[in-house]
């Protein structure tokens, strides 16, 4: 019988935390399952999840706190998440130390630099809300992706929201001294969101549960290689991007293991799935910083009916 | 042929009609070779485009061998006042243009491309612009552009030829040789032709018949057969009788133009 | 009634492009997330009608402040590059280059010179408005008549009175083609730099929409670009018939 | 002489534009992440000539296919518009208001019908660069002297004649203006459409480089984009040349 | 006044050069009327523009009041061949150019603009186009169009007066008109003129010296001075030294085009 062939749409380019997928690839781990994987580069990990919902895609790996607005949006559209790759989100506030701020509460009469259109922003609402600031004190500049670390460096804004494994790099890039950022993660203080996860479009799950199936695991393993050797990860990232630096796609990489991928409850827990308590706590997070037509539920979002049982999820 | 029945053509203009012909009938026979005098301004350019149909009379009914007269017709060959050559064609290519156009022409134009070029230098020789064939419009003198523009009108002789003051640039030594030309044509291949000329010997010497034509908005106020015998040689220009019709013919103009 | 049958089809094409439109979402079944239906666009225009014109005028006015600078920036780098030769030649390169790049690059570093907001966006839309009035423009001067130069040339006039009385005058009806593209790029460039950087404008209300999955608000935001493009070519449009009417005379004159 | 003059500026005008910018950079002591010097760049490209030259094809491809489509297209149209004045009115500005939405809010949905790559990249260069085409062909149109209509009309030449012997020639020298403006336009197209779903590809290139902070390399790649654009410039200056030379009469007449 | 010194010119043309004139003298001096005759094509809208400096003779010199001229004169008015009316002025605005461009003029038109126009309205009433003012060239007939040229040629009253085949596409009586206008007007300004002309009648009228063109490439092969008493009325026409000096005009251009 042929592979079956599919499109996993990412949700940015070719770096460091993508491992996981080309180790799976290069290992052939996919193509133990019957799958022949071909991976796409994306927009963003918002913007990506209409193409799974439209089939374009029928896997990617999408941000899971859009994908709840996108499920309330388009209710009959039951696009699910199936294997949770980033247990915490990499949301941050990222700012320098001469800034002094070094609680959520220091941003008060400050500058804060975000895009519209940032993951990590989206979320500011709700950190306002968990850590008591007054929002009104906090001047927020819209600045596009491309300025917004520059902007930082330059001190036109004392502190920016975004991915920490892209603003702690992109700083550290533009020459500024690794012990002068401060990265806040959201999750540290008070943010109960998920992250990424691997979404499948629901025709396609139907019609290939197996496939999903077939492919979550393979994804697994390639998540478990990929923390147990980011040093050899890392080449099979480097191979499909020629431009990249490799030293700092692996710390990249190295930094979203330890905060995102690789956390104390995935050790205990498994690698891929979720606690659905939590991810309940989560929409109702997200209800702070945006209103719900008809508020989707924990098992609208999620299922971990693909997930292979929790002994082959473990990290060695 | 053609017959121009109490026709009215006033042109709509930016700021106000303005009538050019006001109840001008006229009668061309198949054949003949009529010429159109008259002052200037008086509407001879919009009676040539109302007998071709490029325009449509206001009132009244323009008709071609008992057709009326809605759209362009195909039949005709049209020399007009401004040489109006295309400028991006060299001179052979403007004078092959109704060939490219008008059938049975257009059909073999690929098939006999050569033998319409070598028709179309003869022609240009005639006129004296051999050596220009393959030179741009723009690169000729005025006098020069009418010639090539004369040609375009013969080259895929029709059976109406109009000329609108065709040798107008032309000294007067180059303008008697294309009028033995022309009426060498004519007397070969038959068509109906209708001259408009500001030179009366011009229009003596060469049509059957000649209008007059009154001021604005202008009108045929006499028609004149001319009846020297045909062939007419250049001399015949000379005659007592001729110099007898120009100066009727002068007389007349001099008095529509008081009017 | 053929000035009738001229007016109604502007909105015939338009109700008709609706229509189709409305069908094609229904008839396939096309998501909305992909491309919301017209009754849903226009539905959330409704709901956000104050946001969306409030926006609107933001966008408007920084496109037209860039487009204005474009004008006269284009129109003079146009004529400089109709009088030398050497200028065209070396210049043209330059610009070619230059708009090859989309202006999404570009935008950064206006941000970072003169912060966010405005001044990037009117800056944007000049830098890509100004290439296509330039092209114009030179085109116009270079395919002249000479002999209308030499009316004036014959008189003793100077070079830029060549310019004023034959060359502008010869060149304005290209020139008005040319603005109605440019204005529809300043409206893009405009957009373009607000979706980067910009607290206010409809760029910035449909990145706001467009994170939230509000498709049919994106698409009222587009909907919204569209009516002003088309108020500005109509204010264009009123202006060519006045300025470059003579060389439309085609269907003006002979006999009706 | 003169000629050498000529040929010299426009190489005269990049090493002054480079000198400056380099100048600029080190003078201001502008940032490296926002405006890198030239220098800076030049290394990068060097670094990294090969994936720059793999992707420009990529782009160089889709780009002159997006085009050539929009020429096709954009002529038809130019004709059809110029054509009947009914068709005039009521597409100018269905197409106006078209025009004035940035293309990046099209791409989305052209890659949920076509997947990412090269067949979005196709359309949005088309999409964004047939306007410009259209525009002046239908402007060239328009304002073509009746006169010279009428020498074929009264040939009884058929519409289509008249567009093919007279309407064409004359407009020319503007569809080759507008050519210029359109292939710049093809390339911001191909371009947008890649930095938002494409694996290959300058615009690809520029995301990734510039997700990594490298702005030297996304400026190469910018560097890359106009050089694409001149060539193709050039490659329309040697057509128009030889295609509407006839317009441009004026600097080759006369005595010397 | 003006003088070309050996003047040889030769057009650069897209398929080779085109010698228009070769090795041509003339001198025309100051409150002269000089006309120039010769076949189609010879050269001699050639000459004018050589005269007021539009083209630079590739050999030789061309002076005007003893200055070498290197570029455009300022004191002369021209009347093209071509009307080369500008499309996007009236008619009006059309003969008013010159005022806006030429000194002392210039100056002063913004502040006397409405002395300047009826001036020109006046001028227009002359040629017979006052109610045309306000239309635009195209709207007017190829006769009419000239005319208006011949306006804007003579608006400025300058001092150099260039004429190239002013009354072609006129008729008769028109022509006779403009003919007294232009004497008169002549008489009374002492202006310098060049006349282009296919009419010898015209140029016998009107000229004090006449020079005839040989073909091309053109040179000036005869100069005869016209020495009929001034002011001339219109009946010198029909004195036998008129008609005999036409005569011995049209047998030299014979000869000329011959050769
Ligand atoms: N396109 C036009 N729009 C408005 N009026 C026009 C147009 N064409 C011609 N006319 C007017 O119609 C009248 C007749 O013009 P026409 O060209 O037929 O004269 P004509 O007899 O050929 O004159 P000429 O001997 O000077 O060539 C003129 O008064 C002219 O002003
Ligand atoms: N722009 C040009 N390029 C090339 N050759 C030209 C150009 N203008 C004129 N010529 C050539 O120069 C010669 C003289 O032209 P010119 O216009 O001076 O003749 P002309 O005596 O005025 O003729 P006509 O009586 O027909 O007006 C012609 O043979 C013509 O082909
Ligand atoms: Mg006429
Ligand atoms: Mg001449």
């Amino acid at each position: 019988r042929a592979d079956t062939d599919i499109k996993f749409a990412l949700d940015w380019k070719f770096e460091g935390p993508s491992a996981p997928y080309f180790v799976a690839i290069d290992k052939g781990y996919y193509k133990a399952e019957g799958l022949n994987v071909t991976v796409d580069t994306g927009p963003g990990s918002v913007a990506g999840i209409a193409r799974v919902a439209a089939g374009t895609y029928p896997l990617g790996f999408f941000d899971i706190n859009s994908l709840v607005k996108f499920r309330d949006q388009n209710p009959d559209k039951a696009v699910k998440a199936v294997l949770m790759v980033y247990d915490t989100p990499p949301f941050a506030i990222v700012t320098l130390s001469k800034t002094g701020i070094a609680k959520p509460k220091d941003l008060e009469g400050k500058i804060l630099g975000a895009p519209a259109p940032d993951g990590a922003f989206a979320q500011w609402k709700a950190f306002v809300k968990e850590n008591a600031i007054d929002a009104d004190k906090v001047k927020i500049e819209n600045v596009g992706f491309p300025v917004r670390e520059p902007m930082l460096a330059e001190g036109k804004v004392d502190a920016i929201t975004g991915f920490s494994f892209s603003s702690y790099f992109n700083l550290l890039q533009k020459g500024v001294k690794p012990d002068d950022i401060k990265v806040m993660l959201m999750s540290d203080h008070g943010l109960v969101l998920y992250g990424n996860a691997v979404i499948v479009n629901p025709d396609f799950a139907k019609a290939h549960p197996k496939e999903v199936a077939g492919f979550v695991r393979a994804t697994i393993k390639g998540i478990i290689e990929t923390a147990r050797d980011p040093e050899a990860a890392i080449k099979s990232v480097m191979k499909r991007n020629e431009t990249g630096d490799e030293k700092i796609e692996l710390a990249r990489l190295k930094m979203a293991l330890k905060d995102n991928m690789i956390t104390a409850w995935v050790t205990k827990n498994g690698v891929g799935d979720v606690d659905m308590d939590r991810l309940g706590k989560s929409i109702e997070q997200i209800a702070v910083t945006y209103d719900f037509k008809a508020k989707p539920t924990a098992v609208d979002i999620f299922t971990s009916e693909y997930l292979p049982p929790a002994a082959e999820r473990m990290v060695k | 042929m053609i017959r121009l029945d109490d026709v009215t053509l006033s042109y709509k203009g930016r700021t106000g009609e303005v009538t050019a012909l006001a109840h001008t009938s006229i009668d061309v026979k198949r054949g003949e070779f009529a010429a159109v005098v008259g002052p200037s301004g008086c509407g001879k350019s919009t009676l040539m485009k109302l007998a071709t149909g490029l325009i449509r009379p206001t009132k009244g009914a323009v008709s071609l061998e008992g057709q009326l007269v809605t759209g362009p017709v195909k039949m005709a060959g049209m020399a007009f006042q401004h040489a109006n050559l295309l400028p991006w064609r060299s001179v052979l290519d403007n004078v092959m243009l109704p060939l490219e156009i008008v059938e049975p022409h257009r059909s073999r134009f690929r098939r006999e491309k050569a033998a319409y070029r070598t028709r179309a230098l003869d022609l240009l020789g005639v006129v004296g612009l051999r050596d220009f064939a393959d030179r741009y419009p723009w690169e000729m003198s005025g006098g020069m552009q009418q010639r090539a523009s004369l040609c375009r009108a013969l080259i895929h002789e029709p059976a109406l030829l109009m000329l609108d003051e065709p040798f107008a640039a032309l000294d007067a030594f180059t303008r008697e040789e294309l009028w033995v030309v022309l009426r060498d044509l004519w007397q070969r291949l038959g068509f109906t032709v209708i001259l408009v000329t500001h030179d009366l010997r011009e229009a003596a010497f060469l049509a059957d018949t000649i209008h007059v034509m009154s001021a604005r908005p202008g009108r045929i106020v006499e028609t004149r057969t001319v009846d020297f015998p045909r062939p007419r040689p250049l001399e015949v220009c000379y005659e007592p009788a001729f110099t007898d019709l120009v100066h009727q013919l002068r007389g007349k103009i001099a008095e529509v133009r008081q009017a | 009634m053929k000035i009738a049958a001229e007016d109604i089809t502007p909105v015939a094409f338009t109700v008709a492009l609706f229509v189709i439109w409305e069908a094609a979402c229904r008839f396939f079944r096309i998501d909305a997330f992909i491309l919301p239906p017209p009754s849903a666009v226009f539905a959330a225009a409704a709901q956000y009608w104050w946001p969306l014109l409030k926006n609107s005028f933001v966008t408007l006015w920084t496109t037209v402040a860039g487009f204005l600078l474009a004008v006269v920036f284009g129109i003079a780098l146009g004529l400089l590059v109709g009088w030398s030769r050497a200028i065209y030649r070396g210049l043209y390169p330059v610009m070619i280059g230059f708009n090859s790049i989309p202006k999404v690059a570009v935008v950064p570093i206006l941000i970072m010179w003169f912060g966010i907001g405005e001044i990037p966006a009117i800056l944007t839309a000049f830098l890509i408005s100004f290439f296509p009035i330039v092209v114009n423009v030179a085109t116009g001067l270079a395919t002249t008549e000479p002999e209308l130069e030499d009316v004036l040339r014959a008189l003793g006039a100077s070079k830029l009175d060549i310019m004023r009385k034959v060359g502008i005058p010869r060149t304005s009806p290209y020139l008005f083609g040319s603005l109605k593209v440019a204005i529809t790029l300043a409206f893009v460039g405009a957009v373009v730099s607000e979706t980067i950087g910009a607290n206010a404008g409809v760029g910035h209300l449909m990145v706001q929409a467009g994170s939230n999955f509000q498709m049919p608000l994106v698409f009222a935001g587009l909907l919204a670009l569209a009516i002003e493009g088309i108020l500005m070519y109509a204010v264009f449009a009123v202006l060519e018939r006045r300025m470059a009417g003579w060389a439309f005379r085609a269907s003006m004159s002979a006999a009706g």
